[in-house]
């Protein structure tokens, strides 16, 4: 299957892209819609959309020891997703991929899991100081309740530089674990992970991504990385909600325990004991989300069906068209991309106006953009700010969509301070 | 003070409707709540005391109540303006009421007037934040 | 809205239900779908599986302060969900439904909340002989980490003498929690919770209740019985996967702690400190299954457009009919069914034939049973049994799919042993 | 031995196609199936150890492999008698081969007879999970 892939100039490949997105043709307060909200939530293809309904309409069953064909289908597209998720992200065992509920629910699993085998008091856990809550609280709360220390590693806009700092950061602090975001959801910088991975395997420190943002906007190869943990949401990558991902490394299927126990994921239960099954499973207790599942490797094979690299590669021809549009708009400022590798969000904000109003006029104009913390308040309070208005890209948005934002923002202004 | 107090709620309540849904355009509407909002004198920054803040509101919006006499007194600020406009408009549609006609008022200007759609509310609605908040007052000043 | 209520005789109406679930048009082996595995994962009314596919269509989009059209459209679907849970289940106020991803998910966040608030080294916790996986090894994970003691008490027959039980294990024990099953999956036996839940609050023992399946086939009001925890699945109620419910009484939302970390549960975050949202904001990090519960809240609605009470009236109905045909099968015995009261599911075995083998030629002629432990080891092998044979009912099956079963099954048991 | 050994692996397995494929009703293939797992000997209890069940199937499935000259001979059993059947149809197709000739074969009849559609696997496919353990068996009495 192939979509849009012989199509040109790039504009028709756009309109292309478009038309698979059933939302893009709605209308909002009697506009079109301009989403430009992809970092919350991406849109749907109807692919996705279609094989959730269809998996609803025709093999709607549960998987766990089904004896029976609508169980086979369902058990058959489970672990078809699986494997495919096991290709997108390089995995190099398709037991590798464990599915959770979102990142969230794949970071509070691990840290769980971490903090029962693996973790002890006073050992310290380095995060970046970008990251989102997701990857700060679960840690916040192991902090608070057995003594783990929290160092954060700050992130200059130069990558040698944060290179240079993760080093002395490991020197200084002999971490066991470092926990990083991929990408920034608040300012879309990009971390230079496969040379901080190198650097982890080098002083042999373990290290977790979270790929909410990055899975996103990036070909990863956690093999290759040679990463430990890797954490991302369907929802975000085209995908259902109330799926995600878990990718935990073959080798430490045999240190880190399970983290929800219940049906499918035993070995053998007595009334006093028990013992679990092999990975994937014993990571997947529960009736799993089949549907999410189905409509996941829907994406999965959406993606690859519109050639996904020059998907990737326009996003970054729009980001800079973003960028230098935003910069032209009086009265607002950038959050960073001065230098470093970005992905396509960027975060604005007025001195003068609040970002919740900029958020509540630019919607009725048609643009669903993002105003408030993001869910990253210590990196925000540090540049001293309380929040921002933020603009998220995804490969079907158009360079005319991100020039109708920029004027919705400088009107928006003009009449909150006019 | 009752006697100072010409209308009752339900008229008040009236001619803010009318007020807002004169305007045709959407850009009206606002304009005219950010004008509310740049006429409000707020609060002084020694009043905005966390325990005024309305929870459930994704700016930060002060609201406070005072007795004066019978009936109660509002005011109200935010850090956004338009919040700050329609803090404004409810404090002055439930100033000069007593706590029992407040508390016996059932409004109904937010469907009337569009505001609930077109206030984008999070998940816990600021508009309905803030009028939970009046009740709340109300109810306080009438037992105090 | 309503369906189908004004239809008699009752069979038009089973006939006119029927039509509103797709998938029971569907053939399987080139014949037609009979599907009795209903207590693993129900059908999908298309109402349901509509409201599903319009989400993604239309309104898709995050929750968390969203300041744009969709994401209001979103939000209010989310809440209007809780909502209509709050009511279904009789909770006195909303914010006592939490999402989760599922009745395992629920359990499982249920005891570790409670693991780091209330329940302490040498705590007993009781339970029942019959529970489900989901409600034991959560349970025994605690007795194994922190050394709480798992009691279980005998299920007999005779309500009368369950509640007796209770009452001298509450005695003898003295527990920190009674942790039950609402109603058994693997033989449908139904606990008396209403006369447990008095013991319970005269005793002053907090009260889990597994709703798994008992939600399924019971109005239920937790509110007006006292209880304290109530966990079920979206997907056995007619609604999607990946989303399930937590009822958490609102005396509790002071004492027990969130459970997963993250975007969305919080007040403030700073690098070194949290505090947290109010309930039910704070037991729900991360983005949630908006979508699924688009999907829960058409599920409810749906069971009252019919009238629901019919459809559990007929269950019953169904069930003695489902009894009497099986125990004419030659060759085969029940569990239970021979007094107290029981919810529509019937596990049979047959003492010289394998249940796989069972399964495997039953689905051959387009009966979907499921055959196996069912999640329930511990009291399987105290009835010294491997598995068994388990078909379970739902108000959309039939007589005639019910005769069609024991034929099936008659004659599986013939090409077996013949 | 290898000279008493007169049909290579793919002609063995031509042959269990043509037999499973010779049926048009499928309860026929069950029964012949159903036929092969009765006549099959099993093993004796006292052989039916912890370490020859094979993973992932849902009944108990038991497998064993032992070198008699340059070949491998299977004996399987299992406590469902489908499955048993089926064990006992692999465990003859590959015994009398050399780990070598095993290792070298890539069998395409869980297709070719439809047996994977029909035999409803689950998560873990019983089917496959048998096939991968005969591979283990060759690979260690290959390099043993
Ligand atoms: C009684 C009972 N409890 C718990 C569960 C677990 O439900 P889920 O798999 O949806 O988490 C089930 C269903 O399998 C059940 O029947
Ligand atoms: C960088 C990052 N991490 C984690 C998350 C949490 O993802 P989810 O809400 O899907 O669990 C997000 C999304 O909000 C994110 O952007």
């Amino acid at each position: 299957m192939s979509y849009c892939v012989d199509i040109s100039p790039l504009d028709k490949r756009v309109e292309c892209w478009r038309s698979h997105f059933p939302q893009l043709r709605r209308k909002v307060h009697g506009r079109p819609l301009v989403y430009l909200d992809n970092a919350a939530t991406s849109l749907k293809p109807r692919d996705v959309i279609e094989a959730v309904q269809q998996y609803y309409l025709r093999d709607n069953a549960n998987v766990h020891r089904a004896n029976h064909a609508l169980g086979h289908a369902s058990t058959t597209v489970y672990e078809d997703a699986r494997k495919a998720v096991a290709q997108l992200i390089g995995a190099a065992a398709t037991q590798e991929i464990i599915f959770t509920g979102g990142t969230t629910d794949s970071i509070n699993a691990l840290a769980t899991a971490l903090s029962k085998s693996y973790l002890q008091r006073g050992d310290v856990v380095l995060l970046s100081e970008l990251e989102h809550h997701s990857n700060i609280v679960p840690w916040l709360e192991l902090s608070q309740r057995m003594g783990i220390q929290l160092v954060y590693l700050p992130i200059a806009e130069d990558d040698d530089r944060v290179v240079k700092a993760l080093e002395e950061h490991i020197e200084r602090h002999r971490p066991r674990l470092l926990a990083v975001t991929h990408a920034s959801n608040l300012t879309g910088r990009v971390l230079p992970i496969e040379r901080m991975a190198e650097v982890a395997r080098q002083y042999e420190v373990p290290m977790m991504v979270d790929g909410a943002q990055g899975v996103v906007h990036h070909r990863i190869d956690v093999a290759k990385l040679g990463l430990d943990f890797y954490a991302f949401s369907s929802h975000k990558l085209y995908g259902p909600m109330g799926i995600g991902v878990l990718y935990i490394r073959k080798k430490w299927h045999d240190v880190l325990p399970p983290f929800r126990f219940g049906g499918g994921m035993i070995d053998e239960v007595d009334y006093q004991s028990v013992s679990y099954a092999q990975a994937p499973y014993k990571y997947e207790a529960g009736t799993p989300h089949v549907a999410g599942a189905a409509g996941l490797l829907a994406a999965v094979r959406f993606l690859e069906s519109i050639h996904w690299e020059e998907g990737l590669a326009y996003e970054q021809q729009l980001l800079r068209v973003a960028v230098d549009t935003l910069r032209k708009v009086d009265g607002i400022r950038l959050l960073g991309h001065e230098g470093g590798q970005y992905d396509p969000i960027v975060s604005v904000y007025a001195p003068k106006v609040h970002h919740y109003d900029l958020a509540v006029l630019m919607d009725q104009m048609g643009v669903a953009v993002r105003a408030g913390h993001h869910c990253v308040q210590p990196y925000l309070k540090k540049l001293g700010l309380k929040g921002t208005v933020r603009i998220s890209l995804a490969f079907y948005n158009t360079e005319e969509e991100v020039e109708y934002c920029a004027d919705a923002l400088k009107r928006s202004i003009q009449i909150l301070t006019g | 003070m009752p006697e100072v107090q010409r209308m009752g709620l339900a008229e008040k309540e009236q001619q803010l409707i009318d007020d807002l849904n004169m305007f045709d355009e959407w850009m009206d509407k606002y304009q005219f709540i950010i004008d509310m909002g740049k006429e409000s004198e707020g609060l002084p920054d020694a009043e905005k005391t966390d325990d005024l803040l309305v929870k459930g509101c994704q700016s930060r919006v002060w609201l406070k109540a005072e007795k004066v006499g019978d009936v109660l007194v509002f005011r109200s600020d935010s850090d956004a303006i338009i919040p700050k406009g329609i803090a404004a408009m409810i404090a002055r549609l439930y100033s000069g009421h007593t706590p029992e006609e407040i508390l016996a008022f059932r409004p109904t200007f937010v469907e009337k007037t569009g505001l609930a759609q077109h206030l984008t509310p999070t998940r816990a609605n600021g508009l309905s934040a803030i009028l939970k908040r009046i009740q709340q007052y109300a109810l306080a000043y009438k037992t105090a």
